[in-house]
């Protein structure tokens, strides 16, 4: 096992990597830019080293001054968190290549599942459901043209490098592919530096549903069951519960092997996420598998026991996995609620100091966040601030206990999603799970 | 996997280097007749202000600094910075993170030592990142105050490395 | 179900009831004293009433003014927590008497299992093992020279209306038996002006291990696995855990028979807990039942997912119960702590104002705590101030986890217990699960 | 199970009085010379200091009380207690919980109106609890200045229900 790990980020994930190693006896190293001194995270580690200016390009993002804290402190692996570098496939190659373990898939992992088109390539060419699309980047005005006409209209065109929604364009008439396939080139080459699009069927109203796959160093993979993350503003999850309202036992059992198949054909190793697309009749497409651990990942914990960031270092360590598909076991129903600095109805950015912190408590109650009385959201990041997670036996409780925790959540001096959160939680559709990706749109314009 | 490095790890607390700092601006306070100090306690943002008759400047000391104040750079220069501060003295900072050499080689003489006067453009020191020996330059003419940090010793983004004097030439 | 509670109890635990109505969609009415007004469970709740000054005799066991709350506000039910009028069999039989349904079992049921050594004659009519000793109350030294030689000595005398450690006296010789007879008599009327004792084999570094029930009114119970609360001051409980690290699957079993036979004898209803002390050997010995929900309910709730605060409110109304005992499913391993207001080396209380509170969160823990920054330890009740829970797949994670949530703690302005806690978890006998209710004497006098 | 009452319960808010309080408190400092007011934030204890020529006395308010200032009973007498204010009047609170009424009977009329004036003994209302009327008894010959809570409204231990003037015979 590691001895020392360097936590190249920041926040509430910088805090639940060291809180994982902290019980795993592995000592911690906080890199932080000069707007995070004072951070909990900071705080919370065994050292620390200032690595760059508030920009995080300069910091974060900074792949030198990372590795050389990570050389200057000794460490022996690297956490990269969600966001920043943990998408990487370079900076995983010089990890890789100076004897730091990165902990995560391979660089050759990361550069293979980030390619979105080749991806889909991959699984597609395993006899594996994929959305309806290009087979690959599309060239030409001419081929998206093709594609379109083949895959039938309304299709979405989407960034090759994308991501967080930036470079998609949904076309709904053949005589506005030209224009949109343009904008989406555009907002590709400026937003990720490479203009590489692609095309795939646009559903009405689908569920965004993904499913947690761990694989060890000797191939093996198991599934954690699926997320819902239909609840989303901007192609932003807001509100995320497992298992899905709609998934059966038979369903999950059919996403999983598809998701432990697709992640096979890619030698994926450590821990990751296969997303895919349900439509109405419950068909069920790969769109891509993200390669890093994601926000989201506590609910799958609370319904499955399992410590992700933990099975996360000890497979990045080459520990073969400790349980078998049968021992995985699914308990209750888990929601997340993402709580923003954000106005709650015009989503414009709260930052500010935090006068007043006071989290809730109690059974199946469970808070991530690097915020406490004092804290200052500064404006160079994420907003996020905290996540609030509940557990309960069902669907019921589990919804039940979260109205519970959101009344009780004190957070003063900054503007918080938390009164979207209750408004989402009151409404009789969400209540009885019929939600799809549209859903917060029809939600904030009533 | 490397060797685990024998030296000690920085120190994680946060107020273990305050005092010493407040410590450092109080005696830099008198002796340079400044006027003003403000310290806020969370986010330990520390605030000197000078009521000079030329110029009033302000140097921000940010906790991130063990021993020293420093002055952070927000320029996306790959060399030193050194801005002026109230106090007379120019801070010189780690443009990076890495190693700190105060010599060519183990053998060779230190670049630079207290009491020295330097010219602008000549090596300080060496900040060794991933294996590359980064030189670090004055930016002025004057004479070595101070320097901040032992031979060999780990030094984060924006450390104070130097106190030079530039009236001092 | 009920509309509307009335929760006659304080901190924490009027906390814990507060949040469960809550989640069950039902209001909540919290009393207090003077002292207590702007206690944390009195802004929690939907409406409050202030029941006397900060003697609890004149306030929160003022039997008189806590009905009036109840009536003035219209409750249709009273939760009374753990202590103050949670025992009281004449409290219990008012509110039957009026119509105010009595959330916990029947006042017959507080009444006989009250009676400590008539509960142990119940039970051994029914050929159930029950500690050795006199048959009832013993009437003069006579009887108690008696009892003690047919026993053997060592032996303890414990009064008939006892708890927490009080009127008890361990006697080694003949020679001290009647002095000790005389002390307890006298201990027993002050404390709980009943002079009533019996007589009990002692037995040398036992555990203390308890069978959490739940009965139906049908009479239907299961049992929900045991707890092992051996870490104790004074027959203070420290820090409890389940499961047992000595109980096997098939101790577990033999014992929760037993617990479950016992409260049948009684015609006990709603949740309670059979104590037992468990030998060397593995024997183990009815000791009595509490009629109450207790401190340390958390981790049964932790390791079965069974919300016990709502269970009881669900059995008070009448439901029957909605789990059969092979639905009873314990997953992982959970610990509690109790952090108290008190000198973690010499135990003096040390009320005052906590100028910063900030509880550990994360995976796998729980804080349960009616403390907030600014929240003022009042000197009139117990020390109690927080109860930390951590759960994690075995008792190595469970551990681990709640050293690194008890670093994380962070509570100024008062002494608290935390850096006991710490020391108990480094204790490389606790660590291997050797302890026994004489531990803590030992681990104190090192 | 009892039927659920109609009335609204208690405001549940710790803050929602305070404002009123305060207000109060300056007035009637203002009409009686006192001399200092504290506030602390936290417990929201608030404090009026009254430097007569004769005695100062201190009263507290706290936080429970809806309308009016009211001084907590710590003695364990089942009647009345009436010890007196810096601001020289005698607040009558509730020993018990229980509902208050100001006539021994629907019809009849009023033990005490405002104004009257009182003797030592008379009964100033009733506050039922548990079916049994409990009469409270005025301990001080005086004049009622102010009735603080309407007729059938439940009071808790504690809240102030008449403000007698005991100048004013």
């Amino acid at each position: 096992m590691f001895k020392r790990v360097l936590v190249a980020n920041r926040g509430e994930i910088a805090l639940r990597v060291i809180r994982a190693c902290r019980e795993l006896g592995i000592e911690t190293v906080a890199i932080h830019s000069e707007a995070d001194a004072s951070g909990l995270h900071v705080r919370a580690a065994d050292a620390k080293v200032c690595v760059g200016p508030a920009d995080s390009s300069l910091s974060y993002r900074n792949i030198p001054n990372v590795l050389s804290a990570a050389e200057i402190t000794g460490v022996d692996a690297i956490h990269p968190g969600y966001g920043f570098l943990s998408e990487n496939a370079h900076f995983a190659e010089v990890c890789e290549s100076i004897g730091i373990k990165f902990i995560g898939p391979s660089s050759e992992n990361i550069a293979l599942l980030g390619d979105k088109a080749k991806a889909r390539e991959i699984v597609a060419k395993r006899g594996l459901p994929v959305t309806p699309g290009s087979p690959g980047e599309l060239r030409s005005e001419e081929e998206a043209l093709q594609a379109a006409k083949q895959i039938g209209f309304p299709v979405i065109i989407k960034a090759i490098a994308g991501g967080g929604g930036r470079g998609m364009r949904v076309v709904s008439r053949v005589e506005d592919l030209s224009r949109a396939f343009q904008a989406a080139q555009a907002e590709a080459k400026s937003t990720f530096g490479n203009d590489g699009v692609y095309l795939e069927r646009y559903f009405l109203e689908p569920r965004h549903i993904e499913v947690q796959i761990m694989a060890d160093q000797h191939g093996r993979v198991v599934h954690l069951g699926e997320r819902d993350c239909s609840i989303q503003r901007r192609h932003q999850k807001l509100v995320e519960e497992t298992p899905s309202p709609v998934v059966d036992e038979k369903l999950r059992r059919e996403m999983g092997r598809v998701a432990i198949e697709a992640v096979k054909a890619a030698q994926y190793r450590n821990v990751g996420t296969v997303e895919f697309l349900l439509d109405k009749d419950k068909n069920f497409y790969f769109m891509e598998v993200n390669t890093r651990i994601q926000v989201e990942h506590p609910i799958t914990e609370m319904v499955t026991g399992i410590d992700l960031i933990k099975e996360q270092i000890r497979l990045a360590a080459g520990h073969p996995l400790a349980i078998r598909q049968q021992d995985v076991v699914l308990t209750g129903h888990s929601i997340e609620c993402r709580i923003n600095a954000e106005d709650p109805e015009k989503f414009t950015p709260s930052p500010g100091t935090i006068t007043r912190y006071g989290p809730p408590g109690g059974f199946g109650v469970r808070v991530d966040s690097a915020m406490e009385s004092g804290s200052t959201v500064v404006p160079y990041y994420d907003s996020m601030i905290a996540k609030l997670i509940t557990h309960g036996r069902d669907r019921q409780e589990s919804m039940a206990r979260m109205k519970r925790a959101l009344g009780e959540f004190t957070i003063e001096g900054i503007k918080t999603t938390i009164p979207l959160h209750h408004r989402i939680l009151e409404d009789p559709d969400f209540q009885k799970g019929h939600v799809s990706t549209t859903f917060l749109e029809r939600f904030l314009a009533r | 996997m490397p060797e685990i490095a024998n030296e000690p790890i920085p120190e994680a607390s946060l107020t273990g280097g305050s005092g010493k700092q407040i410590q450092e601006l109080i005696d830099l306070l008198r002796r340079n007749n400044l006027t003003e100090l403000e310290f806020e306690s969370h986010g330990t943002r520390i605030r000197v202000r000078h009521e000079a008759p030329v110029k009033a400047t302000t140097t921000v000391v940010q906790e991130s600094v063990p021993t020293s104040p420093q002055q952070p750079t927000h320029s996306a220069s790959t060399t030193t910075s050194v801005p002026e501060t109230a106090i007379g003295f120019l801070t010189v900072t780690s443009p990076i993170v890495g190693t700190f050499y105060r010599s060519p080689s183990p053998d060779a003489d230190a670049y630079v030592e207290e009491g020295d006067s330097v010219k602008k453009g000549q090596v300080l020191c060496i900040v060794e990142a991933m294996k590359l020996m980064n030189e670090i330059e004055s930016e002025v003419d004057g004479r070595i105050v101070k320097i901040l940090v032992e031979n060999t010793k780990s030094v984060e983004y924006g450390q104070a490395l130097f106190l030079i004097d530039p009236k001092a030439v």
